[in-house]
């Protein structure tokens, strides 16, 4: 049988024009893959929204990152603080892989 | 008279139409693809068109005076606004920091619609105020986070003035670019492409404002963070501005038409540059004031009012 | 013979290309975002040249007619397919009541290619006939919900008549809202625009009926819902709708080109403003075979055939 | 250590025209933040599609919520008998949070 | 209560143009149903890339389907030799999901 | 001062700026579904424009030298890239045959520049050349893979050519298809749609070749798998093939624009649909370097300079 590896999947939800900065915290805990997927509308506490692409400022996105457990905590650690200001959402979820080597 | 003139304009009616539309709760919508896609297209116009048309006169004192007032403007106005907004508005700091850049700032969008208005009346500005618009985007965000940040240490630390993504913000790049294109290029080589960015360019901002309806109205409901204060001084502050810019570019010796129209620069807010420099060097400002004052109510009182109050100033005092 | 100069309008071609592309499986396709954005921009210029025109001519007796021919046309046509559908097709109640509601609503496209190939053949229909366009949108919609639900008591519980979604549907409204933008400015007012909505207009449906043929073999041959009798149906339908409207709308006075044009109205089949309606209407209707029967058959069927015949009918009776 | 709470990771394929009915759904019970996100194409027992904006009535949608355990078994009570009709698939997840008191 | 059973999550990120491949892989395993969500832009060790859509062929796509663990294990060998050569990332994650029958 | 000429015109400009955005870095960028709709747009126009000059100027025996060049050079180009990419460029069989099959094929954006720039100089290429374009499009990938796969067994077994999608693939089928239908409606069914598809024309180009800019540098910055060798061979490839084309063109008779025209096809480097049938037939290759050398190195190279040398080589030898 094929071997998978147990790592996590980290989905950051991140007003748009913060996504470089989102990135820049992987990189720097060492998470070096990523992709970035679109996120069309939403509603939260602060109401509901649209993406409207002309004023791009309350567009969100969502950052997915599969990482091994020990840089998952380290990116923990590094964005709590800023999960209130960026007005982030963050989930952890464990995911099997193939080629866990890479991550 | 102007008024009446500007209201049964297919521009503003498809603005008006976007707007009762979101009101209704209409599921109409431009797709975003779209709808960007327009705003580089009007953007390239304009930038091609001032170029041209600078290229044509050339360079005159006139011109340094337009742009040394714009920059002026931008510079300063910020600090009128951070006044009342904290005073009156009843903001934090860093609010009232980043709600003020957006006034200091300019609308691409109001200037193309102000610009096409007073053709439509005779008044057409000169092609330099395409220059003087890409000049006034960026230092009301310098005066902004300064405001902002004035006697705060650590703002300083993690999240400094984001440079870079000012000064090559995608508006900047497409004005700067194509008004140099268009003075390179000169009225020969723009015959060419005239079709595309002259001719359709009305019937294309019909169809933006007709988006621009659609956003403003939805984003004033959606909004949880107005109050009837924050809704006055998205009124009073560009009416001031306004007032002001109007004046000072009398003063500097503009022409009325470029005097009008340099009022409505500084009586407009940015909702494409700003927000996104403040999203990310102000990250603590909350967004839903400065888009929702910005948008959702002085860009339709530009767009409606404050375009004929202007020009009927300017008229007035020039 | 006038069929000839059918297929050979390069609008007609381009419709046909998209479906051989697709029948072939090509990777070919136009983003959503532009098709949208196509949409929009066409009925905004009909709603736009309808409204220039009625100014110019003005509210006659034979635009009240054409009006509530129109509108009955809606609310009757639906009951003959229902009962065709429910006999001949084999189709649940809820099923019957939900393609009905589409063939007695209408196709915008439909309705502007038509104008454009009568147009281009001196048939020209008048500028009203996008209001009753506009108006044959939303009355089939209540008669299918009503045949749909007839004698089913729970049926009325959860899935109430989406009224407002109906009412302030995007085409109803850039349709309305742009006929009356174009009473409102004029030909004054249209003029500046005009460049933009009236003369690139036919290229734009070029474009737009390519992709609608991708859209209409995709769906014909990803659906797994259709069969003999319901492809039969597509066809039988529109038949007798289109021959119904023009025999009516001969009958109300008008002249030949909008009598086509109404029978062309009548039988076209909505697969924009209806199928949103629907689905939320009567989500146990399957989706599947009212956007397979009104897109993958009844539409190439009117664009290719249904247009030139209803057209020589209306000559032969008008 | 940063704390994280447990929380349910609920994605919801939908037609796009019944969005608004899922949301209606989520506010129902009290979930209050959801995203939406853009499908482009897919197949299944009813065949393939892919998005064409045009019809937009055969698109679909993912509408994606983190919410409490006890809210989710709410939805998912509210939400099941819709299931058919509405043409939808309903999958939960476990996730990590941070900040878990919003949810 | 309402009855749920456990799945299997599949998230497959591939380059867009090989999206047909990894369906007809899914559908060789007998996994009747699938969506696919665009990828905006990402990053990893080959460089990062945005989507141009102009030359489509570097553009990445998630394929999502769910899938009893049986059929997940039949995906897994089947597409496990084109990980490499088709640059796909490809994670499984436990879901819960209504109407379990259909998957 | 040819090359002046080239240099100051708006299409070449725009795109200089779209690059100088990318390489500052900024956020500037043309959503995708617009770059798509405005390649469809560009194909669909010339498409039509050849079609409807070929079935005004009928077909002749220069019309099949043409043909025949053009087939014979797309099908025995990538053998000598072949050999340079393997020796000189150090590339691996794989790569190397996917890498050859690019420059065997051509690219459509710098045929549509080079006729737009050709056209303004007063030389503007005969209308079947977008035929030659068409053609030129697929043999070399049949090349490429031959020469990849040659004496390796077990490459056809799990990745067969594609043939399907190769030949109809979206390019084609709009290209041909336009080309078709433009001779089918001829001058007098093209006037309609002309607004659209040639007035437009330039500005579109305009603002596609800025987008062509961004993705070139940022594909030039982005990709770790260049080095001074690749790039080199990205400039000596088209150069030897732009003059092998001219020289060919001038050979079986063509006059010196389309003989310039054949050679900056042969010049040309695919980017759309070479690259996704050597994706799927060739997954092993690596794009990083295909899309590299062809996008990030060829295009610019054949935009800036190619287009002037192989015109005014045409010129010389004519
Ligand atoms: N750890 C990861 N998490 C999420 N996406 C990734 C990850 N690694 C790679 N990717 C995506 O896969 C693409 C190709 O990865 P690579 O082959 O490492 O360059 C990247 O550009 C990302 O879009
Ligand atoms: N529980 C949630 N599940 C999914 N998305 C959420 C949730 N809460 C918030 N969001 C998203 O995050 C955005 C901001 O949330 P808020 O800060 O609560 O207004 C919302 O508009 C949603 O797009
Ligand atoms: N197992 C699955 N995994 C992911 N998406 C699915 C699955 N089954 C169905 N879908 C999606 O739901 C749509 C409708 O499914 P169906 O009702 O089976 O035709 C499909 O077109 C897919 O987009
Ligand atoms: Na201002
Ligand atoms: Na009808
Ligand atoms: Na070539």
């Amino acid at each position: 049988m094929i071997q998978t590896v147990s790592r996590k999947r980290i989905e950051i939800l991140v007003d748009t024009p913060l996504v470089p900065r989102v990135v820049a915290q992987l990189k720097a805990v060492d998470i070096s893959g990523w992709s970035v997927i679109h996120v069309d509308s939403g509603g939260g506490r602060a109401g509901e929204w649209q993406d409207d692409d002309v004023t791009g400022a309350s567009a969100k996105t969502i950052v997915l990152a599969i990482a091994s457990e020990t840089k998952t905590s380290g990116l923990i650690e590094a964005i709590a603080p800023l999960l209130d200001s960026y007005g982030m959402l963050l989930t952890i979820g464990d995911v099997q892989v193939l080629r866990g080597e890479r991550f | 008279m102007m008024i009446i003139d500007t209201l049964t304009s297919p521009v503003i009616l498809f603005f008006v139409l976007g707007f009762v539309a979101a009101a209704l709760k209409s599921d109409l919508s431009i797709p975003e693809a779209f709808a960007k896609a327009m705003s580089i297209y009007l953007m390239a116009a304009i930038g091609l068109k001032g170029g041209v048309e600078v290229a044509n006169s050339g360079v005159t004192a006139e011109v340094a005076a337009a742009a040394l007032a714009g920059l002026a403007l931008s510079f300063l106005l910020p600090v009128i606004a951070f006044a009342l907004l904290r005073q009156f508005g009843g903001l934090s700091k860093v609010d009232a920091g980043a709600v003020a850049a957006h006034y200091g700032s300019v609308s691409v969008v109001t200037f193309v619609t102000a610009k096409e208005i007073l053709t439509g009346q005779g008044l057409g500005p000169a092609g330099y105020m395409v220059a003087v618009l890409a000049l006034m985007e960026t230092p009301a965000i310098i005066s902004g986070l300064m405001l902002a940040r004035r006697g705060d240490k650590d703002a300083s630390e993690k999240s400094s003035t984001p440079w870079h993504e000012v000064l090559t913000n995608a508006s900047v790049m497409i004005l700067v670019g194509s008004f140099i294109i268009g003075i390179v290029a000169g009225s020969d080589g723009f015959a060419p492409i005239k079709p595309l960015f002259d001719t359709g360019f009305r019937g294309v901002l019909c169809l933006f404002l007709l988006d621009m309806g659609l956003i403003a109205a939805r984003r004033l409901m959606q909004s949880r963070k107005m109050n009837l204060r924050l809704v006055s001084l998205a009124i009073v502050i560009p009416s001031l501005n306004g007032a002001i810019g109007t004046f000072v570019g009398t003063l500097v010796g503009l022409d009325v038409a470029s005097a009008a129209t340099l009022g409505i620069l500084a009586a407009s807010a940015s909702y494409i540059a700003v927000p996104a420099a403040m999203r990310l060097a102000l990250p603590k400002a909350d967004p839903g004031i400065y888009l929702s004052m910005s948008l959702g109510v002085t860009f339709p009182f530009n767009i409606i009012f404050g375009i004929s109050i202007f020009a009927a100033f300017a008229k007035a005092i020039g």
